[in-house]
């Protein structure tokens, strides 16, 4: 076990980046503001690295996100795993051509020639009054697209264990952090551990209901799950971690013991990561189910800048808890 | 540059007004954020205020802006009213977006301000569209891209100069050189030492100037709007001033050069043109600390009307997204 | 009813866009290659255009889509409604910074201040060996995207009604060609009608089963109805047209009727446009149907460029059959 | 460029085989088709082969190239071998690709053949990532862009050079003008002359050649090799040249000015290097017809033995899309 004093997700983050650069030199980190000389990162997240490991390994970049995930897919051709920075997640709008064209398509169309180990960070969240473009959780995207791996932690541990695992894996992984949670303690990590991509965790056992959520959204449940417990409903919380591929086994057990499922994203519900995840569970539980698969994620809309409507935004504790209540009822 | 046009005596003192209406404006926001009054990312434009007041002096109404987050100066000197301004800032339904924008999307096509963006390049492909529809009404309208110097090395700049060259578009862009993009210096992001020196590769006018000069930024500004109304093309002005604050509200510039700032913040171009106002007679301190009294009182009315009216219903949240609700 | 000779559905697009500009003078053209100096487009979608409205509202532009869709949007903005061209549904790609983050939000940004009414036609399909990086159907990214609207017909006449809809309609609207069947004929559509956005068609009635398809999938989809009536199966296809606002009332009430569904499209299976339609019909027929809601999609991969494994990669009426055939067994 | 390095004959040699192993390829494979034998789009790169030719002689083994959808010059000059290159054209499982990737992904990294994109701009983005790999290792080895005229307007080739510039990559940037981009001539989308006047916007290098004379084409590319593994920068070279069929087959180039064509055509660059040949006395006709039909034979066993090859497998419809099969 491990009893360091807790940590933030920046610092686990961090401390992933450390490790990861010392254990393999052929690990390199890219992207706007990453060097010391620019304190690291706009939260810190790679402070230290160019310090330590040299501005030929932690490069900052102009602003031009193509050409920094071109460069980082250029360099993982060449047997090195760069992990690119994408400072927000909406700035991935303006790379989608060397994602998803080029990162998650050379090893097929090569014809398993070539291949692109890299990991490409990014972050977003809503809560700092950003408004509508810089809030944007775009992972169905990448989940739609074959040869990415999607990944998602919601808390320290699991990032620095995630994030080991992403950089070594051979394919490319896109890796969204959570601004507002980016600061709450959790347990620290332990050094050099790993956990696997594709497996989920069970956050928080329970009979009556099951929740599968991923980053943020899995403390909230947790949350929402503590208010229900006093009602007397027990929820199963399951914390998805890696969104693409992400755990059937995992979530179908817990589905096929509860018996009701609620997924829940910050991400706008239509089209969401639910979507596909309710679909498949429908499929495999078809008369199984003791009532309609539920789906919570963000109004379809763009996030607004105003606190009252940022607020009720994505869902929350509160808003899960009562959709269990209601989910309960069906 | 010795050619340039030169401002008038009482285009001068509105270039003055301006000016001082934006500085006044930024320390205020920054006063209210400091009181935790005011929460919401807050970009500071001092230190910048002279550009887009020696332009926007010979803007027409109908002419427009893309700017960027960091765009108050932009829109205050096009005209954006400040009722609507702190409303939006204080994220209201009396805001000129009802609250649903914020501070990196102010909006006022009144004004011309059209589009204010987040996205770092992205003012430049849209501003494009504006002079197009100019061109094609043939009003003689122009429109104009803000950004900044960092904006200069993404995709969106080569596009929108190149595609604004060859379609000979009534546009201007002006790159706002605060010497940093967010913790980032310009040796650091490219090797070219003048961003102008881009507009040759596309076959437009392209010139740096000292922004923070009225004489100078006035000049350019004139020549590239009568260039641009003649349906004679686009030009790229590299617009030379210095960020006094950190990127964003909360940024302490631990980065920055502390000469090159101290210095910059001496040579503080709003302070500056009030005393050469003065020196050159053509207003005196009376009367220049009667109109930013002036000031001070409008910019207090907005701030007080903003807090106190009401925070959008939450069905706003569904609204706009599309012309009828789903 | 309209008894002109059968035309294509090029021929049916460039009819509207004729009509179009003729009717309003506020509709401008642009893209790679859209004038006649340049013949029109690639396969001569807007052919004779420029020469009957001129240079200045049908433009030709360089290779740049961030500026193609910029200028679309700053038009619009001044009362415009362009239509621009990007050539194959790959390239939104480098373009989805200005679709996402500005066509689709100005509306809701600016506090419904301004809006975007533009038309973003695109194309793309399988079939003619153009390998990984030119058949996407990215379909899904933008109907997880407020503020956009997703049309996709499936033959001429909804082709040309649809498109004029979209030109009139005040949002911004992603309109998917399907280069394949380009050049399959189809009843000629009477000029000046309109297929009103958001609204499904009955393309084949039938008790069985609910087929829910868009595009050239509805091609397909009506096949296989034809392959399996002669075993007895009656099938109702449901063309879609709208894929985003999709027409929820006419799919629910065919699939109540029938009691089983099978969604169908090109785009890969997972998180695609079935997924959503599948988790929402589920939540609002549970306990209703007959047998689970299934889902035929491309596989997860890369479109490949071998023919033998291009022609085994999308839903095609003999696989449509087999899985009609399936489902009435499950 | 009269002080440029010349070719000696060994080179000149040497460059004419590959300019004719290209020129030879590229009429077996539209033979191929017209027959029906090959279905493919196919981007004929006829008129082109110098460029590659001049520059690949200069290349080490080890140096990388990526390149486009026209590209089959590019990559048989750099050595892509061509029993591979034919497989991959039919699709068959013994293609460099197994078949899965096609004309337009050709990819041999044995060779240096990284990359081929089917996306405008796209092959420059990645040869950074190449050369700063090479720059890291410290080995000297470089990284080749080959892009079109149509392709230096998009952003990635702004983003592209402008990195490479700061970062002083080893990377030459080889933009090939045929002065086409689909049906769009070079006037048509830009208003710039030379694309090469670009360069002196990221701090680099920039020259406009005549990429169908061996001399300029191996002058140029030599400076910019050696540059390059010098650590001294990335180098622009506009190398001026002419598509001498339509965008892709089955494109007649109706929209192509008649008369620039035929005096094009008439300058074909590889007789007229055969004739050089033959004229200074490096090698005899004789020798060199034996060399062609050499290559002829060569081309003739690859396509025979594609033809010969199976398909790939069904089950290679999911495989190659991850490490390990989901
Ligand atoms: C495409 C994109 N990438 C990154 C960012 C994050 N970002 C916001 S402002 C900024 C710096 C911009 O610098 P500059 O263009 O010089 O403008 P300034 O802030 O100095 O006015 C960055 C990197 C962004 N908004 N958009
Ligand atoms: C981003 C993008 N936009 C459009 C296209 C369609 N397209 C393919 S080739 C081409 C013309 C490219 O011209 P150029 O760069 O001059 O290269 P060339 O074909 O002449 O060798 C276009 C527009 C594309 N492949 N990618
Ligand atoms: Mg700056
Ligand atoms: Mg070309």
């Amino acid at each position: 076990m491990n009893d360091a004093k807790p940590i933030t997700m920046i610092e686990a983050l961090n401390r992933a980046l450390h490790d990861a650069m010392a254990d393999d030199p052929k690990i390199l980190v890219l992207g706007e503001e990453v060097g010391d000389k620019e304190e690291g990162g706009i939260t810190g997240v790679t402070k230290g690295l160019s310090t330590k490991f040299g501005t030929t390994r932690v490069k900052s970049t102009p602003i031009s996100e193509q050409a920094i995930i071109g460069a980082a897919i250029g360099a993982s051709l060449k047997g090195f795993r760069p992990v690119a920075e994408i400072m927000l997640m909406n700035f991935v709008t303006v790379a989608m051509d060397m994602i998803v064209n080029h990162a998650a398509k050379l090893r097929f169309m090569s014809g398993g020639q070539t291949h692109v180990p890299m990991v490409i960070r990014t972050m977003t969240g809503t809560g700092f009054g950003s408004g509508g473009q810089h809030c944007d959780y775009l992972e169905s995207w990448f989940a739609h697209t074959a040869g990415l791996k999607v990944v998602a932690p919601s808390n320290p541990a699991d990032g620095y264990g995630l994030l080991r695992s992403a950089i070594e894996d051979d394919d490319p992984v896109i890796f969204i952090e959570n601004l507002p949670t980016y600061w709450t303690p959790g347990p620290a990590p332990v050094p050099g551990s790993r956990v696997p991509l594709g497996k989920a965790a069970i956050a928080r056992q329970g009979s009556d209901l099951t929740i599968v959520a991923y980053s943020r959204s899995v403390l909230e449940a947790l949350g929402a799950a503590q208010i229900v417990a006093e009602k007397g409903i027990s929820v199963e919380v399951v914390d998805l971690r890696t969104i693409s591929p992400w755990d059937r086994e995992t979530v179908i057990a817990s589905a096929t013991k509860t018996g009701r499922v609620l997924l829940v994203h910050e991400a706008v519900r239509k089209h969401g990561i639910g979507a596909e995840i309710a679909a498949d569970l429908n499929e495999v539980l078809f008369g199984k189910l003791k009532a309609p698969i539920r789906r919570l994620g963000a109004p379809f809309a763009p996030v607004p800048f105003s606190k009252p409507l940022e607020d009720a935004f994505a869902p929350n504790a509160a808003r899960i808890a009562d959709a269990i209540v209601s989910l309960m009822k069906d | 540059m010795t050619n340039f046009p030169k401002p008038d005596a009482a285009t001068l003192m509105e270039i003055y007004r301006r000016a001082v209406l934006i500085k006044l404006n930024d320390e205020r926001v920054i006063k209210e954020m400091m009181a935790g009054k005011l929460v919401t990312p807050y970009y500071s434009p001092r230190g910048q205020e002279i550009i887009p007041s020696a332009l926007s002096v010979s803007l027409r109404d109908e002419d427009t802006i893309c700017t960027i987050y960091r765009g108050t100066h932009d829109m205050l000197a096009k005209g954006f009213p400040l009722d609507l301004l702190w409303a939006e800032l204080a994220g209201r339904a009396t805001g000129s977006c009802k609250g649903k924008g914020g501070t990196m999307h102010l909006t006022h096509p009144e004004s011309g301000c059209m589009v204010t963006t987040g996205v770092v390049g992205s003012s430049m492909p849209i501003a494009n569209g504006l002079a197009w529809a100019a061109q094609i009404e043939g009003n003689g309208n122009i429109a104009i891209a803000n950004f900044g110097d960092g904006a200069a090395n993404i995709g969106a700049f080569h596009e929108s100069l190149n595609m604004a060259g060859v379609w000979k578009l009534p546009v201007i862009f002006i790159c706002q050189n605060n010497r940093y993009a967010e913790h980032t210096t310009l040796a650091d992001s490219t090797a070219v030492e003048r961003l102008s020196t881009r507009a040759a590769g596309y076959g437009m006018a392209g010139i740096t100037v000292n922004g923070n000069d009225p004489d100078e930024m006035y000049g350019a500004a004139l020549i590239a709007i009568e260039r641009a109304r003649a349906g004679e093309g686009p030009t790229l002005i590299e617009a030379m001033t210095y960020r006094f604050n950190g990127h964003l509200m909360g940024d302490a510039g631990g980065y920055m050069d502390k000469a090159e700032k101290a210095e910059a913040v001496a040579n503080d171009p709003v302070p500056a043109l009030r005393a050469r106002l003065i020196a050159e007679g053509i207003t005196s301190d009376t009367e220049l600390t009667a109109l930013e009294s002036d000031i001070g009182l409008q910019i207090s009315a907005a701030v007080e009307a903003a807090y106190a009216a009401p925070y959008p219903d939450l069905a706003e949240l569904t609204r706009d997204v599309y012309a009828t609700a789903a």
